[in-house]
């Protein structure tokens, strides 16, 4: 294990008017091995490798690239050095085919003319070795779910001639499947003496796949060379929080057998996505949805709060139906959902943080339409605060937050709408381990004050962990439904399988 | 200007008059009277629509020519526009400025008789050009074009055209300029009124927007919506160059071919024989209006008339240019 | 602190770069005038320097001519008309869209409010019915083009662009191409008058400026304009009715069209469907020079008024100085380039700071 | 299966409705003649309806006069000029920008490539010379744009509405607004020729779209102004050198104007000032109306060549039809719109099916 080292970063900092993402990080990673950069939102992991695909200027700093000191002025500088990125926010363009995208800034061509069987035969060897021939070289990205996109930005960092892959929560919208065969191809890579450099908040992942780590915190270097399979956990969260953290689902509560229904659901169906839901949800209760990536529950989400228009079926909360095909009539029954795209769904970018906090609420801090902005302002820094936003000024805009800390902000806007049925949809992406156990208490302390909570997520044991009852969806069916106590991960995985075989 | 026409008003009987110089170019044919002697120096504002064709472009060069051609004179000359929000800023800032005299060529005669009448109530002698104000208050003297004219003698000529060739059943084509134009209206008015004389009507008309490519455009969905026409009159001898084009390139001369304004290049082509005739509308209106408006600001009579004072309303012959005459014109024939 | 941009984002699309918006983030508590200014002022300090160059240009060709009360009536009053509309289309432009149809409004609802039906109720009544008239037919074209692009999905564009042509021809043949003038009683007293030693006409612009200022900064219509335009997704998943909401949005430059037919109805005294040619491009121009984002998402009134000043201003002090057109075209083209990249250093340098 | 959209922005953001692109997702394979077919029937169907329709009442209400072979060449010719400038166009917008000054440089490099100077020149050289002037005066109006916008970080609308108003002016100045005509041997008998029993502009523009659609579907090029247009942050960090593309962007619309400049010379036989007047905004609409996305990441030419035909026939169906200008301006809106509906339908038919 003691191959040469390929990349060592030195001493980087990296400002941004007001914040100082990195502040003298240093990160060495040897040829073939799979090291591992852990740190909580905002620690300035997706800056540092930013910095080193060229896609920001480092303040200060240096770069040495196999012995040799380097600059990377831009991105395909970078590239040309045989360092490629997947980056965390997928960066694909819709309207090219995926082959095209694979391929883009790096054309098969002659004399500029594209050669399309060449680059769509190559784009589909690629996809091949990724384990997903089903996509089609020819298909429209913008088209693809976003776990395609996903394998579509492997495949496309693939297609470099490389020594190095850069992968920034490459597992964030994969299931546990689709972990296991990006696993597989990472191991190809490192038996051909590449090295990758992994981002996760899954710990349970870098001890499976990663050789080494190196923890960020608050843009420094706090710990490295750990040896991924042999740290504890225990130490990995407390180099990177700077505590011990309780890494665990928090007690459930009691759901009384005959407290009231406040969300149901019956025979709701939407074709081509999925056929005959039945869900009830229960004043206080967690309802986990469990599948497969595409097996339709975001859909079933999102027909529940009107955001599409179902086929047939009725949704009732509180023993009102509610009108389908209207977000409007949703939320004022008191539904919320947290969408699975932050980024598009879910935020404003350009605007600070406590408008996007306040925008499902705007009519409470009216008065004949006017705003009462100082109320406005305090309520929502009340819930940012509440969820340990970093950095907690509510003034930013809310683009220049890291991942997971935008995803707080999209729960903070439902906690202060204080709504009686809250929708979930992979609440936890992107959000770190501390973050993410906060969030759990968060959640089951909500539904102790009586909400009634819907949660998807990839993650099975985080849907058998946090919720009381769980369906399992497999390709737009409910192939079972019970107490999440009495079901286990593997028994979750065989429904769905068998789900998918009949 | 060549051809006057001068009247006290529109019902007197009208006085052959040449009230000086032949303006245009600013050539100085000395009348006798010495109103072309230096006087007081003298500021005068010019305001015309955006010159977005050789005719206005023409107005424009002629009145700065014409204000060159007096040592006592200095020239403002005010965006040209067709936005009367803005002409009439343009207006107000001439009066700020207390301009001595103003001319204006208003994009709209009645959009602009408001702040008119405010200059003239400051004191500022006002020359009204081409469109008439609303109110006779609102201006000292104007000097109009007669557009009912131009129709009227296009229409005559048509009429004799068709009885000296004695076409049965003629197919007559109108080309008209910008259609939302009041003058527009007013040119097609006097052609129809002068057709019905003669017991005819336009079969087809088009308009175009007094710019070539407009004219080209125009032309050539006319000559195909008429496969056999008789008499075309087109408004504008600017729009004319692609009207003209248009045939060419249709291969299309079956018929008798009327312009309007007269061009130059209108009457190059009476000339040659590629056009029958052509109604003048002179762009040296607004060169008299300088003229004249000199003559108001430094308190001078027209001592080429037998009554001196400036005539509160002038307006323009719209005579006929054909082969016969079209020497005579030519001066007059601006390059578009 | 305030001024930070996602940098990847602004280095790639130019669009980016004129962020700029109103909100109060980081200005020092104060009375609402104090934060009004620093906002005005810190904002948009490079359209201040703008405007303040070309009156010292202004003042120092012609001298007293520019720098005198009456030259500041007639700069306004000009401002006045076009400025009316261009704050309704700040509206729009913020909450993501685009109307090209604002100059054929005017045109058609000067027309309606002068025709003799319209007139001879007023005579009988009060001219305050060629008032109602004028916003009445605003609102309305203003509704049309808010369905066709709300629930017809059209774009913006494809769709204002259709009523700029059919309103512009639907006041031809209401009028007859003719010029309506107008002999209501107390109409043209009213609106040609002073008030406080000010022209109506830029009172009446003065009162839509702050009534636009409330309306953008202070409510919740406001708030939600800017989400719609920043992210429509992201508004109707937070229960935004979007759709409706951008309607409200043609129908309020509807209505500030209809207010300027008014007041261009009041200042010429006709009504014409010559009125408001090429107002749509002015218009936008100003909105976009004073920093609100086309493409949505960021808007401010403060800079649209200095835009619509900017191009007033520049207006006079050509006509001032006795510029032939072809070169004040030309000099425009320049300075309005010159105008915005200074703006934009100004605001940079402003920014790290 | 490959046609899903995620429903919460199709049914959000309006202008997401006009996607379509000519990539060949889901064609079957075939000669490249089959997929342009399959890629501009299927994906246009919306459009060739509405072209049809357009014919078939001219037909019908004109009969003779319509179903002609001269009249077919009449609409094709006048066609040809304004749709090289909308073939140019097409790439700007597909980029993600916009550009106002293409009837401002038409006129320019028409003026330029017609001076007494230039005319001497082509007379003693060849007329080619005049061909190149106005080319490398489009061309270089363009890259005064495509600087300003990618470097000097203006927003598209403002800049080229600069150049908009420079460019005329500077025609003015050079022309003295004058119309110039030409008398060069040899021009206008090759220009206003006809080749193969079609007119030589017809030609030209059969080759300018031709060229055009090979560009942009079947090179690097136009895969990367796809990318630029449609996520610039991911194009700049697939190592695409964005601000460089935005310049070529704005080189070749200018091109673009500059063989339209010529076309419009020859048609003409003079060069103006005036000529090109608002092409600008009916570029844009034919080429939105075709389908390309106004804010950059689709495009389509043969949805282009289909606005521009829909418009020319229109032109023409109306003056057969011997209509007054008011009526045809709120025909030409309403057509508009119902063609735009009528595509959004069909086209969402042909989809889920
Ligand atoms: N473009 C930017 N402008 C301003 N601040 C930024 C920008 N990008 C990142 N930051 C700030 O830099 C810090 C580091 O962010 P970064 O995205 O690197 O975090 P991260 O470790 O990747 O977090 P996560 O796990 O949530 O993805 C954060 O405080 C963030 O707000
Ligand atoms: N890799 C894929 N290729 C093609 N189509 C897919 C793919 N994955 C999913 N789909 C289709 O996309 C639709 C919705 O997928 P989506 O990811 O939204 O479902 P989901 O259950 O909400 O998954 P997730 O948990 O990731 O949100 C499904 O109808 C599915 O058929
Ligand atoms: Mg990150
Ligand atoms: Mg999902």
């Amino acid at each position: 294990m003691t191959a040469e080292t390929i990349l060592q970063m030195s001493d980087i900092v990296k400002t941004f008017p007001g914040v100082r993402a990195l502040d003298g990080v240093d990160l060495d990673v040897r040829k073939g091995e799979v090291h591992c950069l852990l740190g909580q939102n905002g620690a300035g992991k997706s800056t540092l490798i930013k910095v080193l695909s060229g896609a920001h200027q480092p303040d200060s700093g240096t770069i040495t690239w196999q012995g040799e000191r380097v600059r990377l002025n831009t991105p395909m500088a970078a590239m040309n050095q045989g360092i490629a990125t997947i980056y965390q926010e997928l960066d694909l363009v819709d309207g090219l085919s995926v082959a095209e995208n694979i391929y883009l800034g790096h054309e098969l061509a002659a004399a500029g003319f594209s050669r399309h069987g060449d680059t769509e035969r190559a784009a589909g060897r690629l996809l091949e070795r990724l384990g997903h021939p089903e996509i089609s070289p020819q298909q429209e990205v913008g088209k693809l779910p976003a776990a395609g996109q996903q394998i579509v930005s492997m495949a496309r960092a693939l297609s470099h001639d490389v020594q190095l892959i850069v992968m920034d929560e490459p597992s964030a919208v994969l299931d546990q499947e689709e972990v296991g065969r990006l696993f597989s191809v990472i191991r190809d890579l490192t038996a051909d003496d590449i090295a990758v450099i992994y981002i996760s908040h899954r710990l349970e992942e870098i001890r499976e796949i990663g050789d080494r780590v190196t923890v960020l915190k608050d843009g420094r270097t706090v710990a490295t060379g750990l040896s991924a399979p042999d740290t504890p956990t225990s130490e990995l969260i407390r180099e990177m929080t700077g505590r011990d953290v309780e890494y665990a689902f928090p007690e459930r509560g009691m759901t009384a057998e005959d407290a009231p229904v406040v969300l149901d659901v019956a025979g709701l169906s939407s074709p081509g996505d999925f056929t005959d839901v039945d869900l009830r949800v229960r004043r206080g209760e967690i309802v986990g949805l469990a599948g497969l990536v595409g097996s339709g529950r975001s859909e079933i989400l999102e027909t529940i709060y009107g955001a599409r228009k179902a086929g047939s079926g009725s949704v009732t909360v509180d023993g009102r139906r509610i009108r389908p095909g209207s977000v409007a009539a949703a939320v004022n029954a008191g539904v919320g959902l947290c969408p699975e795209e932050r980024k598009t769904q879910g935020l404003l970018l350009d605007e600070a943080i406590y408008r996007n906090v306040s925008l499902a609420t705007l009519g409470r801090f009216a008065r004949g339409g006017f705003l009462r902005r100082g109320d406005e302002r305090a309520q929502a820094e009340q819930h940012v605060r509440a969820l340990d936003v970093r950095p907690a000024d509510v003034e930013r805009t809310a683009g220049t937050l890291s991942g997971g800390n935008q995803q707080k902000i999209v729960l903070a806007r439902w906690l202060l709408r204080e709504c009686r049925v809250l929708l979930l949809d992979e609440p936890t992406r992107g959000v770190d381990v501390g973050a993410r156990s906060e969030l759990y208490a968060l959640v089951r302390r909500l539904a102790d004050e009586g909400v009634a909570v819907v949660l998807v997520s990839s993650e099975i044991p985080e849907v058998l962990g946090l919720a009381d009852r769980v369906l399992v969806l497999s390709e737009g069916h409910v192939v079972h439904e019970g107490q999440a106590d009495d079901i286990d991960e593997h028994q979750v995985l065989d429904l769905v399988m068998e789900g998918s075989a009949a | 200007a060549g051809a006057l026409v001068v009247g006290c008003t529109s019902n007197e009987p009208e006085e052959e008059a040449n009230a000086g110089g032949d303006g245009g170019e600013g050539g100085n044919a000395e009348p006798a009277g010495g109103n072309n002697e230096p006087g007081e120096e003298v500021t005068i504002g010019f305001s015309g629509p955006e010159a977005d064709h050789g005719w206005l472009a023409a107005v424009t060069d002629s009145a700065v020519a014409e204000a060159e051609s007096f040592e006592d004179v200095t020239l403002q000359v005010a965006e040209g526009t067709n936005d009367a929000n803005l002409q009439i800023s343009q207006i107000e800032t001439f009066i700020n400025q207390e301009v001595d005299a103003i001319v204006v060529l208003p994009s709209d005669g009645a959009q602009l008789t408001e702040v008119a009448t405010r200059a003239m109530d400051a004191g500022i002698p006002v020359v009204n050009v081409d469109r008439e104000f609303s109110s006779p208050d609102a201006s000292r003297t104007t000097i109009l074009g007669d557009n009912y004219g131009m129709g009227v003698t296009a229409g005559t000529y048509a009429c004799q055209l068709i009885e000296e060739n004695d076409i049965q059943d003629p197919v007559i084509a109108e080309i008209a300029g910008i259609d939302s134009l009041p003058l527009t209206q007013d040119r097609t008015q006097g052609f129809n009124d002068a057709l019905d004389k003669c017991g005819q009507t336009v079969d087809n008309r088009v308009a175009a927007e007094f710019t070539v490519e407009s004219g080209e455009a125009a032309a050539s969905n006319l000559l195909q919506a008429a496969p056999q026409i008789d008499i075309i009159w087109n408004h504008d001898d600017d729009q004319g160059v692609g009207v003209k084009q248009a045939f060419d390139n249709a291969g299309r001369d079956e018929f008798f071919f009327i312009g309007g304004a007269g061009s130059a290049n209108a009457m190059r082509w009476i000339k040659n024989g590629e056009m029958e005739a052509t109604v003048l509308y002179p762009p040296t209106q607004a060169a008299d209006g300088i003229r004249l408006a000199r003559l108001l600001a430094q308190d001078k009579g027209m001592s080429d008339l037998v009554q001196e004072d400036v005539p509160r309303r002038i307006v323009l012959d719209a005579p006929l240019v054909t082969a016969e005459n079209v020497d005579q014109y030519m001066h007059l024939g601006f390059e578009s | 602190m305030s001024e930070q941009t996602p940098v990847p984002q602004a280095t790639t699309s130019p669009a980016d770069e004129h962020r700029r918006v109103e909100s109060v983030e980081g200005a020092p508590r104060g009375s609402a005038f104090g934060r009004f200014m620093s906002s005005s002022a810190g904002r948009n300090v490079g359209l201040v320097v703008a405007l303040l160059v070309l009156c010292v240009v202004g003042a120092a060709t012609t001298g007293q001519l520019f720098v005198d009360v009456d030259n500041a009536m007639t700069i306004l009053r000009y401002a006045s008309v076009i400025g009316v509309v261009a704050i309704g289309m700040t509206f729009v432009v913020t909450g993501g869209g685009f109307d090209l149809s604002v100059g054929a409004i005017v045109a058609l609802a000067s027309i309606w409010s002068t025709t003799v039906a319209t007139q001879t109720m007023a005579q009988d009544f009060h001219w305050i019915v060629m008032v109602f008239t004028a916003i009445a037919v605003g609102a309305g074209c203003g509704l049309v083009n808010g369905v066709l692009i709300a629930y017809g999905k059209m774009a913006p564009f494809i769709a204002t662009l259709a009523m700029m042509a059919a309103a512009r021809g639907l006041a031809e043949m209401i009028s007859d191409k003719r010029t309506q003038l107008v002999d209501v009683q107390g109409f043209g007293d009213f609106f040609s008058g002073d008030f406080l030693g000010l022209p109506v006409l830029v009172w009446i612009f003065a009162v839509v400026c702050a009534v636009a200022w409330v309306l953008l900064n202070r409510t919740t219509f406001g708030r939600r304009t800017i989400a719609v335009g920043g992210n429509a997704t992201a508004a109707r998943l937070a229960g935004i009715a979007v759709n409706r909401h951008t309607v409200l949005l043609y129908v309020l430059v509807g209505v500030a069209c209809g207010i300027a037919a008014v007041m261009l109805t009041a200042r010429t005294s006709t009504g014409s469907a010559q009125h408001g040619l090429l107002y749509e491009l002015d218009a936008i121009a100003m909105v976009v020079i004073g920093g609100t984002l086309l493409g949505g998402g960021r808007g401010t009134i403060v800079g649209t008024i200095f835009g619509v000043l900017i191009f007033s201003t520049l207006t006079n002090v050509f006509t001032l100085n006795n510029l032939d057109t072809s070169t004040q075209a030309v000099a425009k083209g320049a300075i309005i380039v010159i105008a915005v990249l200074l703006q934009q250093r100004v605001a940079a340098r402003s920014d790290t700071s």
